[in-house]
């Protein structure tokens, strides 16, 4: 169901950022600002490279410690892609506001709970690679990223972008990021699961991250983030460029 | 009457004021060396001629009881853990944190013989990196952040920094990176070179013993 | 503490002070006698909208205000079941002998506010806390808060120092409460035995907290007072300025508290019993006969300890003396104590010099009795 | 309880017996305390308030960005400021209200109050000629019967005459309400200066505070809902109200110079035993 | 931290010129907003306002919990505005500015202290259970005039909103998922909008409406102006700055008047287009309910 | 450029050989967007267009959009924030940290006379020493010549932000031809009457003695830019603009 | 403000009701009255060097008294410094001290907060006093050092009932227990001490309503029936100094004796503690 829906981004949304991205997929609509290098302040200002701070914030309520988790999260799968180097004592600032998140038509959800969020950690991983591109940061290279749950029985044991009602049957929930490069950026689990269950995982999520995709296979595994990042990048250029 | 090298802890009695001179870890009290620190007892005699050892421009006037031994007590093989705040005269090695038209600030890492736990901050201005040509200074040509620098201690400084001295032969750049991120060796007396991209960078050197 | 506001002297300076204050006697900054307080202004009942308010002056300009505001709380762990079978007052209402009339110590709450300072600052914590712990010494002042075996009074105090902290502001804040105190009125109890309290809303009719006798009007059990001693050399200073405090070689709070008899605490309220309790105290106040209650002392941290040395020319590299031993540990030279260089002291005070200064306070006609008659002086409004 | 406003329409008197244009006594007095460079007490009816002025100063560390302005717009900034920054703190006494509670620094509402004033006198003080240098008013409330910011300005205004500061004019304060509630539509309604706790809590109603003798309005609250037809009436009302105060302020001020003239010394801190407080 | 930098002498000099000229920078009447843009969520209470570049997107959400003691039979209503460096690098989490205070406080009188929602119809349980109405505003770009963007953006969200729907019986309370009943909407009493007036000038004489960032940071005093569509004044707010006569303000009153009922009429329009475009939504999701179950 | 369609890359996507411009004496210049991974392969670092110059055997990532990061030469406008002892501190782009100015980086200055510049005066400025350690240093005279060539402090006017990609075409030399863009030289042709001088920090001030003519050019700057407006449109916007006004 | 830092339990949470049962009740109405001799204090355990991370640290124990139920003390105490102060402090000509103490949420009765609470700075500021007389500031120009005594366990009688024993005497033997325990890490941290300071405590008791008082060292409060005066001090041995002295309490002024006593029964238990405190330190070196 909605695993299969395409990704829908648009960069350079806020006129008054450096960059700026908004990315839906899956139930989840993330908004991302960037602005940097700007002037760090002393607290975190780190001599030889820049120093990459991420505000994730919830659409409702107020951040808590889950927020600070996935901060920390994308905090240092970030600084990987991110030349960091280039900009010694400088700041490179990325706020994720959560616009949007799937809602379980089935429960009434709390406000506060001391839950980890996995399935929104690609969503917010997206966004802020979309939103440091138009901010033009130098980057090493760029990264996909999905979430794959393991669910008890049912037609496929995998299931790549499980809305709610399957994480709640879910074992165990994983997210994994692979960069440009098929290299594993991030890799998060979160329940009880086997090292087989493991290794299946982790071939299904980079199946998605990494196997470009035939035009003419019906699309079930998944979106085909790598082209989907591409083609967005391509029209932006292309219309910033028009005088090319 | 503390023998040397044996254990003394913070107020025990070590001897009269008047048979030694105090050394670290100690203090005078009531005209008696007490102990202020847990540690070994070192008894030093006093070298011969203690004399001025340097800067023979300054009148300074006879230490007056030299001819004492100094009593100290150190944390030397008590614990590995041993803080010391830099002096007015230490050599220091420190790491050049960052650079600025008028200084350069650094993290000093080790002083004398003690590698330092705490981050004690330390800055060489302009006009202290050499003692030629002062004008002519530009710290960008003289230090670049990462550096590892062999600089003196020359005064206590304000409420965050040491103020660091370079202007000798002896002190200055001793490991530098390229921009390439690159060790680099020492060509001459104020340039480095990148081995692999074969690029010189210039830096203050301190020349090799 | 004390150490956070420095008084910004120069070592000279504090050698000077050091010196004026030690010499017999000692020759105060501001002239006073070693056992005079800092003249002041007082006075009472300035806040009608409060049970019991005061506002002190000292000339140096320190300004205090405190309000006290009283509320009937329900005692947790109330009788209610004798209540209930009793059925109603008459059956409780047997006179609850002393002992019962137990009072808790968060029956009063205190908060102290001073400029500049954040409210969970330690030094808010600190007088707080010295002044509160004075105050609930024994059972006896909540005692006076006791209503019936459901109900008691909550008393609220709030401490205000409304000018910047010049001086240590300890006595002031001290002094200042004791006076609201001694004029907060509680209204008088309509009600009996444990029922639900109703009060005489006439405010001519409550009577005070601290009871006095129809006579002189005077009180004769006293809330306590703070008062701040400090020793140097061999004086004994009695509420040192500022700049005293910077060259004190220790700093005591010493709270005392005046009872009219053992007997008088434990009825605070009783005024059938107060009546000859007075009449009798009232003649012993008159020979200054008191009933003094050593209640609680503190060790004040002095600022001297913080305060900067002053070098001898001999160790003063500025004249070139010899740094020059190349100890990598060697730090600032260790050198006797030279006379007439200020020389931040060490260590504590001897156990002798801190029993005297309790001594010179608790003596008769001692420090204590001349504060407390000059506080019977301060008319209550 | 809802006030009784049929009484008023027939007696045309308040509650607390005043006509509708009338002021409660407000009393005043400047130099109230030797240690500080300003200070000033003040009464309107059972408001009280305390001000107390130190500087223009080196600016302290900086403790809250709220109430602090430097004058125009983001003035301030660390030393680089054109003006002298006017910071603004209020701290309410637990025993100011009729039952007593505590209230936060944090609270929004003095944050917005401290603004206010900070702002409201920045209009006034020549803060030009302070760059690099911190005003800081602390104000002080003792009991509160109604129109409490109107007299934490004027009280702020006498400290900082005392404390010599240049400026403009007086910046000159007070409330006007309007009889029935806002839920009565009728356009009968009179306009009240000067509201009391109870009025202002029945009653809809707005503070404020003008600039010397003008009719220029530097501060202008009000928190109530009510008819836009009834505002021009309560701002009159206000308006003209301020420039009574502004008459009471410049009484006080004078009558304390004159005394030091008598003196013929400019000594500090009399205030204490000449402050009789009923 | 980083601090927002004053405008150039140049810029100040300019704009205040400009304006004694009767101009805007980007040629605008003095009392002329800049074009308003309002976007529903596919959520309930979800809320996206653009004036110019000032974009603020407000989320309304509810959930039951313990009444404050002292007023059993109220709701709990809360507005929250924590401005994240999204807006501009000059704010910090977790430390308020003055211009968060200033509008999280301007919010709540215009929008909780008149009343505009009625708090007594949260009350679930007397005294043990009642709705939590909570609204979160997200500021995301900042040009100025932050005060009537996110005032709106929260009328709107609220306005939008459903809550559960509940039921009590003898006692047993029972709050129903979307997929059982159909959310029902917040009893709404009316609908207050911001307007704020810049200044400027000696004697603030020229006055502006929808300033943008640029011209926010040269005014001299501002003033803002709630009111509804009866005419109600919900709150005014002069907060200092330099004096304005009288008389100005009451003229910027009667012109705000106007606005507010603008504004009024165009969150009723497009509440109305939302529902429509809804009502066929809402068929579709209870047909795929049904066959979910 | 001659390019058949243009080559759009990603950072850390692997550029063909073929593309990188080989030359006989030389050396390849890389400019910016890419960045040179010992031994010989070149890696975007940036989204954009490959661009490669085959006669000046340089090659570079065209992009638009990013904050500004200085670069030796470029000229920029600057806002003065505070003057120390003999340096001035501007600033370039919101939040980034300070650029000196000498003070006697002016036409003229000596230690006994220098410009006094209030701080919030804008200037005229070309970058003469940027590096990542260090923050960037300004001039507004030419070292070489000790003239200084039009820079200096900007008196009266206004200054626009654009993008950096219009500031960049505006630059160009031939900004007409290779940026298209001419919407001011058609302001110009239409007997409007101002001065500009263009930042590469994404700034552009307009100087006239008519308020409504810099509002004017400012709004047309604004709308093409983000109305992404080739020369035909740019046309039209002028004339519309210049219909207004009348 | 909501506490962000932490996941905190849902609005409106009771506190579970504790029910005496009897022989509680009566174990209580019959206090285990004390087994040591006045002049005895309770056996210590002391160890520096717990906390490689920091620059000094120690651990103390306190054992508890015969009486089941009841704990006793547990304090642990790292020293971090001597390092620069931050950019924004001034200079300083001497080390800037800056004393912790907290309890654990579970280490009393009532579960502590998360903050420290006016008691806890309080104790901190006394912890202070004692120290700052102790160390020789001037050898460490512009730097800092935080000293932070986490109470693990408080050294209360879980046992007895909200009503009895008042928390306000507990806090005297924290107190002597948290400077024993900093003075030790301090001297593992290599601060410079003119002597080792220790705590102690006494207090005049009163064991049955009819009894005259007497005084003890080390008491624990649920042991008497009443406390009239307690004082803790902080004293160097060597110097015959006291660096901080707390008394509470309601003696009669008259009598100067009682409270002279008083002290000199604290200098003595600290004196106890202080050969405990020798003997440790010796031990690290060897």
């Amino acid at each position: 169901m909605a695993a299969s829906t395409e990704p829908e981004a648009a960069l350079s949304v806020l006129p008054r950022a450096d960059g700026s991205a908004t990315y839906a997929h899956a139930g989840y609509t993330v908004m991302g600002s960037v602005n940097g290098p700007i002037e760090a302040s002393r607290r975190d200002e780190h001599p030889y490279e820049a120093h990459v701070d991420v505000i994730v914030r919830p659409a409702a309520g107020v951040g808590g410690t889950r927020e600070r988790h996935l901060e920390s999260i994308l905090q240092s799968s970030l600084s990987q892609l991110i030349l960091v180097k280039n900009f010694p004592r400088q700041l490179i600032q990325i706020v994720l506001q959560i616009e949007a998140t799937p809602e379980n038509d089935y429960v009434n959800t709390k406000l506060v709970q001391a839950s980890l969020n996995f399935p929104v950690v690609p969503a917010l991983l997206q966004t802020a690679i979309l939103a440091l591109l138009s901010a033009a940061v130098p980057m090493r290279e760029t990264a996909a990223s999905t979430v794959v749950a393991v669910v008890p029985q049912g037609a496929k044991r995998l299931l790549v972008d499980p809305v709610p009602r399957d994480l709640e049957a879910a074992h165990s929930v994983h997210v994994l990021a692979f960069t440009s490069q098929d290299e594993l950026l991030l890799a998060e689990s979160e329940g009880d699961f086997t090292v087989k269950e493991w290794d299946e995982v982790y071939e299904a999520a980079k199946e998605i991250c990494c196997r470009p995709r035939t035009l003419d296979e019906e699309n079930d595994v998944g979106p085909d983030l790598r082209h989907f990042l591409r083609t967005t990048l391509e029209e932006k250029v292309a219309e910033d460029l028009y005088w090319k | 009457m503390a023998s040397s090298s044996s254990i003394a802890l913070p107020g025990q009695l070590l001897g009269p004021a008047s048979k030694f001179q105090p050394g670290p870890g100690t203090h005078i009290h009531q005209s008696n060396l007490y102990s202020s620190l847990l540690g070994v007892v070192h008894i030093s005699q006093p070298a011969k001629a203690p004399g001025p050892t340097k800067r023979l421009t300054k009148i300074t006037p006879a230490p007056a009881p030299a001819e004492l031994p100094t009593v100290s007590v150190s944390r030397s093989g008590v614990s590995e853990k041993r803080e010391v705040l830099p002096e007015v005269g230490n050599t220091v090695l420190c790491r050049v944190i960052r650079i600025t038209p008028r200084q350069a600030v650094v993290a000093i890492l080790i002083c004398g013989d003690t590698v330092l736990h705490a981050e004690w901050q330390g800055l060489i201005r302009v006009q202290d990196v050499r003692a030629t040509e002062k004008d002519k200074v530009k710290i960008y040509e003289s230090f670049r952040p990462g550096d590892i620098v062999r600089a003196e201690v020359i005064s206590l400084g304000d409420q965050a920094n040491f103020y660091l001295s370079t202007a000798r032969n002896e002190l200055g750049v001793l490991l530098a990176t390229s921009e390439a991120g690159n060790n680099m060796f020492p060509v001459n007396w104020k340039e480095y070179q990148d081995p692999e991209t074969g690029v010189s960078e210039p830096r203050k050197v301190a020349r090799p013993y | 503490m004390a150490s956070t506001q420095h008084a910004l002297l120069s070592p000279a300076e504090l050698a000077y002070l050091h010196a004026a204050l030690s010499l017999t006697p000692p020759i105060r900054p501001d002239g006073r006698s070693p056992a005079q307080f800092r003249p002041l202004v007082a006075e009472t009942g300035i806040l009608p909208g409060t049970n019991g308010s005061a506002r002190i002056c000292f000339a140096d300009g320190t300004e205090a205000i405190v309000g006290v505001k009283a509320e009937v709380e329900r005692t947790r762990g109330g009788y209610e079941g004798e209540i209930v079978e009793g059925g109603g007052a008459e059956e409780v209402v047997t006179d609850v002998n002393d002992e019962e009339k137990k009072g808790e110590s968060d029956w009063v709450e205190m908060t102290v506010e001073i400029p500049g300072l954040r409210d969970d600052d330690a030094t808010t914590a600190f007088l707080g806390a010295m002044i509160s712990e004075a105050l609930l010494a024994d059972g006896g002042f909540s005692r006076r808060l006791w209503i019936n075996r459901r109900f008691h009074w909550k008393l609220y105090l709030d401490i205000l120092l409304i000018s910047p902290p010049l001086s240590y502001p300890l006595p002031l804040l001290s002094l200042t409460t004791h006076l609201a105190l001694l004029a907060t009125r509680l209204p008088r109890l309509k009600s009996e035995g444990d029922e639900d309290p109703f009060f005489d809303d006439d405010w001519a009719a409550a009577r005070y907290l601290y009871p006095r006798n129809k006579k002189d009007g005077k009180t004769t059990a006293r809330p306590p007072v703070t008062l701040l001693v400090m020793a140097v050399g061999n004086n004994i200073i009695f509420d040192p300025a500022k700049e005293e405090l910077a060259v004190a070689d220790v700093a005591l709070a010493v709270s005392i508290g005046e009872d009219a008899t053992t007997a008088a605490t434990a009825t605070g309220d009783d005024a059938s019993l107060m009546m000859d309790v007075d009449s009798t105290t009232a003649a012993a106040a008159i020979t200054s006969a008191r009933n003094l209650r050593l209640l609680s002392i503190r060790t004040i941290d002095p600022p001297s300890r913080l305060t900067p040395s002053g070098v001898p020319n001999a160790t003063n590299t500025a004249y070139g003396a010899a740094t020059t031993q190349k100890q990598p540990e060697a730090r600032t030279a260790e050198a006797e104590a030279v006379e007439g260089v200020w020389r931040a002291p060490r260590g504590g005070a001897k156990p002798l010099v801190m029993a005297a200064l309790v001594h010179k306070v608790l003596e008769k006609g001692g420090i204590a009795d001349e504060v407390l008659d000059a506080l019977h002086a301060v008319d209550l409004g | 309880m809802p006030l009784d406003t049929s009484a008023y329409s027939l007696a045309l008197l308040r509650v607390d017996g005043r006509r509708w244009n009338e002021l409660r006594r407000m009393h005043a007095q400047i130099r109230t305390q030797a240690a500080a460079d300003g200070s000033s007490y003040l009464e309107m009816g059972h408001t009280k308030v305390m001000c107390v002025v130190t500087g223009p100063s080196e600016p302290g560390p900086r403790r809250s960005a709220v109430g602090a302005s430097g004058g125009t717009g983001v003035g301030g900034g660390s030393g680089e400021a054109a003006q002298a920054e006017v910071a603004v703190s209020i701290v309410i006494a637990g025993f100011s209200s009729v039952d007593r509670k505590r209230t936060a620094r944090g609270d929004k509402r003095i944050l917005e109050m401290q603004s206010t004033i900070s702002n409201a006198l920045a209009g006034s003080l020549h803060t030009h000629l302070y760059p690099h240098s911190a005003i800081n008013i602390s104000l002080h409330v003792l009991s509160q019967d109604g129109s409490l910011l109107a007299a934490l300005i004027n009280a702020a205004t006498l400290a900082c005459v005392d404390a010599g500061i240049p400026m403009t004019d007086y910046v000159a304060a007070c409330t006007a309400g309007s009889t029935s509630t806002y839920a009565a539509g009728d356009e009968a309604a009179d306009p009240l200066l000067d509201l009391n706790q109870q009025e202002e809590q029945e009653l809809p109603g707005l503070t404020v505070a003008t600039l010397g003798e003008s009719d220029r309005v530097a501060v202008l609250v009000c928190e109530s809902r009510v008819q836009v037809s009834r505002l021009e009436g309560m701002l009159a009302v206000a308006v003209d109200g301020c420039k009574q105060v502004r008459e009471i302020l410049d009484r006080v001020v004078r009558d304390k110079g004159r005394r030091m003239v008598q003196e013929g010394t400019i000594e500090k801190g009399v205030g204490v035993n000449d402050m009789e407080i009923d | 931290m980083p601090r927002e930098i004053e405008p150039s002498l140049n810029e100040k000099q300019f704009v205040l010129q400009a304006l004694q000229e009767k101009f805007r920078l980007d040629g605008r009447q003095f009392d002329q907003y800049r074009p308003l843009e309002l976007t529903f969520g596919d959520q309930y209470g979800v809320a996206d306002v653009a004036f110019g570049k000032t974009k603020i997107l407000a989320k309304a959400s509810a959930e039951v919990t313990v009444p404050y003691a002292d007023r059993p039979l109220d709701g709990v209503f809360a507005i929250a505005t924590e401005l994240s460096p999204m807006a501009s690098p000059a704010f910090e989490v977790n430390r308020p500015t003055e211009t968060e205070v200033l509008l999280s406080r301007l919010l709540e009188k215009t929008v909780r202290r008149s009343g505009a929602l009625d708090t007594e119809s949260l009350c679930l349980v007397a005294g043990q259970k009642c709705w939590s109405i909570r609204v979160d505003v997200h500021v995301l770009s900042h040009d100025g005039n932050l005060i009537d963007t996110a005032c709106f953006a929260v009328v709107a969200a609220l306005r939008h909103f459903r809550k559960p729907d509940t039921s009590v019986e003898g006692g047993i309370l029972t709050v129903y998922t979307p997929a059982e009943r159909e959310p029902v909407p917040l009893s709404w009493l009316h609908s207050p909008f911001c307007v704020t007036w810049s200044f400027y000038g000696d004697r603030g004489e020229i006055a502006v409406l929808d300033a943008t960032w640029t011209e926010e940071q040269i005014r001299v005093a501002s003033c803002t102006i709630s009111l509804n569509r009866h005419g109600e004044i919900c709150q005014i707010s002069k907060l200092g700055g330099t004096p304005v006569e009288a008389v100005a303000l009451l003229q910027c009153t009667s012109i705000a008047l106007t606005k507010a009922k603008d504004f009024s009429v165009f969150l009723d329009k497009k509440l109305a287009e939302d529902t429509k475009k809804r009502n066929i939504g809402g068929f579709m999701a209870e047909l795929r309910s049904e066959n979910d179950r | 450029m001659a390019t058949a369609q243009p080559l759009y890359v990603l950072p850390g996507d692997t550029i063909d050989p073929s593309l990188i411009p080989t030359h006989k004496k030389l050396p390849l210049r890389l400019g910016p967007g890419l960045r040179h991974i010992p031994p010989s392969a070149i890696v975007p670092t940036v989204a954009g267009q490959l661009v490669a110059d085959h006669k000046k055997n340089s090659m570079w990532v065209e992009y638009n959009g990013g904050r500004y990061i200085p670069a030796p030469n470029d000229l920029v406008i600057g806002q003065i924030q505070r003057s120390a002892a003999d340096f001035y501190f501007m600033n370039l782009t919101p939040f980034t940290s300070n650029a000196t100015l000498p003070q006697l980086a002016f036409e003229g200055a000596t230690k006994k006379n220098r410009p006094q510049l209030a701080s919030g005066a804008l200037v005229y400025a070309r970058v003469v020493l940027a590096n990542r350690h260090m923050d960037p240093e300004l001039e507004c005279v030419s070292s070489s010549t000790g003239k200084a060539e039009g820079l200096g402090p900007l008196t009266g006017g206004m200054a626009f932000d654009v993008s950096l990609g219009l500031a960049r075409r505006l630059l160009m030399a031939r900004s007409r031809e290779e940026g298209k863009v001419e919407i001011l030289e058609l302001l110009g042709a239409e007997g409007l009457a101002f001065e500009t001088a263009v930042g590469r920090n994404g700034k552009v001030w307009v100087g006239s003695d008519s308020a409504k003519t810099i509002i004017l050019v400012g709004r047309a700057l604004r709308e093409t830019d983000d109305g992404k407006l080739d020369v035909d449109q740019q046309k039209k916007l002028a004339k519309r603009l210049i219909r207004e006004m009348k | 403000m909501t506490d962000r830092r932490r996941i905190n339990g849902p609005v409106g949470a009771t506190i579970p009701l504790v029910f005496e049962d009897v022989e509680d009740y009566e174990q209580v109405a019959t206090k285990a009255a004390r087994s040591r001799a006045p002049n005895a204090v309770r056996k210590m355990y002391l160890k520096t060097g717990v906390t490689p991370s920091a620059s000094g640290s120690a651990y103390l124990e306190i054992e508890t008294s015969g009486k089941g139920g009841v704990s006793g003390l547990k304090l642990s105490c790292t020293v971090y410094g001597p390092r620069s102060l931050p950019r924004s402090s001034p200079f300083s000509p001497h080390i800037i001290l800056s004393t912790h103490v907290k309890y654990a949420p579970f280490a009393t009765k009532q579960r502590r907060g998360y903050l420290r609470d006016p008691a806890e700075r309080d104790l901190g500021s006394h912890l202070e006093a004692a120290l700052r007389g102790a160390i020789i500031a001037d050898r460490w120009p512009k730097s800092g050092v935080d000293i932070i005594v986490s109470i693990i366990e408080g050294d209360q009688d879980r046992e007895t009932s909200k009503t009895q024993g008042d928390e306000a005497w507990d806090i005297m033997n924290a107190l002597s227990g948290c400077i024993t325990v900093a003075s030790a890490a301090l001297a593992d941290a290599g601060i410079d001490c003119v002597d080792t300071v220790a705590g102690g405590v006494a207090a005049l008791v009163r064991d049955t309503a009819d009894s005259s008082p007497s005084i003890v060292v080390d008491p624990i409060p649920s042991e008497h029936e009443k406390i009239l005066a307690s004082c803790c001090v902080a004293y160097l041995p060597t110097r015959n100094e006291v660096t901080n002295l707390w008394y509470k309490g309601d003696l009669p002024a008259s009598d100067m004796e009682l409270y002279t006593k008083l002290v000199e029964k604290g200098i003595q238990a600290s004196t106890n503690a202080n050969r405990v405190l020798l003997e440790c330190l010796g031990e690290t070196v060897n």
